[in-house]
């Protein structure tokens, strides 16, 4: 297929940054050494991570020491909760707050969780996928052990008020942790103004490599460890360091803090243009998520009577990658947890199509996108039982 | 989940055969529903025990179109009784194969044709359970595409 | 510094093999998409994946179904431990089987899971470092969950009789994991004939990337998730696959396997020839764990009345990198607890020096080694207060 | 753990002052155990309350060894009172800092030549307490060079 590909998915995954993998490849064959050695080539391996460090803690106003390490976002987030749970509980506090339509790396910890008896609150957020900090405040109790909500949402990308939630957990003294994963390196974010006791992320999702990730940790918190054993990361998280991919990380953090005025910019452009071009040009569509509150880069809309993976496989022969909240993406029996969450019925949760945007993308694409995605709906409809009965209606 | 899907999937659902509805169909039938996210709407014309035409309409994923599809070749111009023969086996086979978590898209295909059969049956006062067999219009056990 | 480097801590970690790095490489920036995306880009990294598995797997003699990737053997011994103790506990099994000189990754796991209620039977090693299923047999009772004991251990090298600790778990019906991190890629392993049903690897230590394991998890057995979320890994291990990570770990394995028996010869001759040569050129010393039943590639020796971090300080100066069990060294408060369960005095167990050698090693390094280490340990026994008392016994 | 020992610290590890034992010292002291890993053993050749000569044996961490030399060359030509002034914190400033898990060892230094000039007044039947005050023989809150 010689085919120019468009990769509209970067909520997904996002490529290595050529400058990111640069800085990355000495760290392979050449400064091997395990950072804990004792001698010097081990010692400039430290030096490196200790930078990677700094860069991220930099990133999100926190100290360095910090900052920990981990394999990803989905370690990160069952780390602080299971964690925090675990040191809260032996203080009797069994009680856990989180919304509806959080990843699943948080929810399926909190359900794993209930059933070791913990009770957990899912705050139902609103049609435009928001939850409030009155919502949190009307369910806390004394019990609460930890509050949970994401920053911002991998599939509709709105972004929920985090220093209002943290302002109120810190006055009542609960714990916060955000499942930020999406948000950094997307939009700024000072964890001590925000007031955030823990925070996720994950590096593959800001041009830094797969397999690497961070939990940040408010100096004085200790949740209890997730893997135990050598004393790496000052002895709360074991495992010999990632050297690459934590360089990598370091270093993709810092370009996108450093782009990310000239970036917003450009992805509000894109976005907004595709989305007043398909409600223009596609009849019985629906935005997901708050029109304005949300990732500069991510849209989300429902076709009627269209169903996600057909889109999906028509916008691949046309070197579209995106994804859809259709149950025959998400390897569930049930459309996405997110679109029914904010109230969507079945139907228009199986036919969504999330374009979530990155910095090489342009706007001729995005134009490109839209003739496309226009004539593959109409197709997709033509072949669709409910698109007679929505024109008969 | 990546979509091994083979070439004769891919080429089924990208010209699927016999899309559309038939205005004198006097045999409809309707499978799935939109929570799990298949339906099949399958349109024949049956003339003298034969089925002399067939449309479908699929709201779905490629393996659902692609298996409207193939079924409508399968039983356009058959007998009834041969197309009751139709199995979802055979479609995958006629497919060349369906990944696992997509096989009940097939199942789907048959119980279609036999909705549609059954309703030639009922629009001319027979009861069809006998002759088509009883239909799970209920899609819960197979429901989406999803493992 | 224009010195040469030798490299002589293998068992720390290696360096990534370029022909590994090569095929890492087009993971990063040009086929990067998300291995659990609809897109034919993405097509390709789930195939990428699924090869790497395939490869583990036939290193092994496992289905490739039964392979499982983590962030690195840490992680994998935490999961197996954690998650098979999780699953038996429900059925009123809580206790648990290991050895006095394991990994921390299995050490501190096992003492996580004694404040959690569980029982842990620690069985002692012998002198040489080895233990015996007998050993295992009566520590057995009905209410065993798991036996974990490692496959060669990271100091001393010694390799455990494994097909006949799986062969009397199998018999009695209790689940047996083994930490191969450092046998695996180094000696020959059959899952299926050592009746092993967990085992835990790393990549790093077979030339292949850090931050990247596995777990083998034989067909039937479902230990408890570690790190709960996405469908990854068969619904068993959440997070965006590493895909770079993991093809290097699967070209690492299948190049150790097919060179294993030159290798082997070579590692051999290397490490007979250091032992030789240390023990005839240097008084007071100790070869630390079995002479023959042990990696091929491992010597570890004790220099009475010298420190470790002091050898290994000349060493480095040197331009020879190698480690020590000295306390110094070790980032906890006591020396090596592997020298000490082998039943090593403190002073000999802190005079310690492992040298690892790997295939890039030569004999010419490491006749150079032994030449150093001589005037290394002559200079260092100069300055201690030991020596005195020792020339005077 | 890396061992980002300040150039002070490697010369004088790599190039130790004083090293060995002193047959007409009338002042020795050893401090530390071979459990904790390290041992400081220190001599002292006083005459009219001046150190006039110093050697010191160290089994221990190339902080150790570096502590230990460097102690020496600061006590070395002093009156006794001027040595018991030596603190851990000087030792640290001359070597131009210690890596915080190391900075016992400028303690153990401290508390060697201390330990010395006790037993020269305890050879002359002087309780050395009062002048120098009680040494710590064990280690075990600073117990090796692991934080
Ligand atoms: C025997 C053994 N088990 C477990 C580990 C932990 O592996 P990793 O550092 O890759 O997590 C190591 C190496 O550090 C090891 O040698
Ligand atoms: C909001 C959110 N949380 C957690 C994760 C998990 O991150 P990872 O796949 O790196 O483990 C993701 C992405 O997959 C995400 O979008």
């Amino acid at each position: 297929m010689e085919q120019k590909i468009i990769y509209a998915d970067n909520a997904a995954t996002t490529p290595v940054s050529p400058s990111v993998l640069e800085k990355m490849l000495p760290f392979f064959s050449q400064s091997y050494g395990n950072p804990s050695s004792m001698y010097s080539i081990a010692r400039d391996n430290k030096e490196a991570v200790e930078h990677a460090r700094a860069q991220i803690a930099s990133a999100i106003n926190a100290d360095p020491n910090e900052i920990y390490f981990t394999a990803g976002g989905s370690e990160s987030d069952n780390w602080a909760i299971k964690g925090i749970a675990q040191t809260q509980s032996a203080r009797g506090k069994k009680h856990l707050i989180t919304t509806n339509f959080e990843h699943h790396a948080v929810l399926h910890t909190m359900e794993e969780l209930e059933k070791a008896g913990f009770e957990v609150t899912y705050l139902p957020v609103n049609e435009d996928g928001l939850v409030t900090a009155e919502q949190v405040a009307a369910a806390l109790r004394p019990e609460t052990a930890l509050v949970s909500i994401m920053y911002a949402n991998n599939e509709i990308g709105t972004i929920q008020p985090i220093a209002e939630i943290g302002e109120l957990c810190r006055q009542k003294g609960v714990m916060f942790h955000t499942d930020a994963v999406q948000a950094v390196g997307a939009i700024p974010i000072d964890v001590k103004a925000e007031k955030i006791d823990l925070l996720s992320m994950s590096s593959h999702k800001f041009n830094g490599p797969k397999g690497v990730g961070a939990l940040y940790i408010r100096k004085g918190i200790r949740p209890a460890r997730l893997i135990h054993g050598g004393g790496q990361e000052r002895g709360q998280r074991a495992g010999t360091e990632n050297v690459p991919g934590i360089v990598g990380m370091g270093q993709a953090l810092e370009n996108a803090i450093e782009t990310m005025e000239s970036k917003t910019a450009h992805l509000l452009e894109i976005r907004d243009y595709v989305v007043e071009a398909i409600e223009r040009e596609i009849p019985r569509v629906r935005l997901n998520g708050h029109r304005t509150q949300r990732l500069p880069g991510n849209v989300n809309v429902s076709f009627q009577a269209c169903e996600g993976e057909s889109l999906l496989l028509f916008l691949d022969m046309a070197g579209i990658c995106a994804s859809s909240g259709s149950a025959c993406t998400s390897g569930s029996l049930d459309p996405s947890h997110v679109l029914l969450a904010i109230g969507l019925p079945h139907e228009l949760a199986h036919g969504s199509i999330r374009l979530t945007f990155g910095g090489q993308n342009t706007l001729e694409e995005a134009r490109h996108i839209c003739e496309e995605l226009k004539k593959i709906v109409a197709e997709v409809r033509r072949r669709s039982p409910l698109w007679n009965e929505e024109k008969g209606a | 989940m990546s979509t091994p899907y083979s070439p004769t999937v891919m080429d089924h659902f990208s010209n699927p055969r016999n899309v559309g509805e038939l205005p004198d169909a006097n045999a409809v039938g309707e499978v799935g529903n939109p929570k799990c996210g298949d339906i099949m709407k399958m349109y024949l014309k049956i003339e003298d025990d034969v089925i002399s035409d067939v449309r479908f309409q699929t709201f779905g994923c490629g393996a659902a179109i692609a298996t409207s599809s193939i079924a409508t070749e399968m039983i356009r111009g058959k007998k009834i009784d041969e197309a009751l023969q139709l199995t979802n086996r055979a479609v995958v086979e006629a497919l060349e194969g369906l990944p696992p978590i997509k096989l009940h898209c097939s199942v789907l295909a048959e119980q279609a044709v036999k909705s549609a059969i059954s309703d030639y049956y009922r629009r001319q006062g027979i009861d069809p359970v006998p002759i088509v067999g009883a239909l799970d219009d209920e899609c819960d056990d197979h429901c989406s595409c999803g493992a």
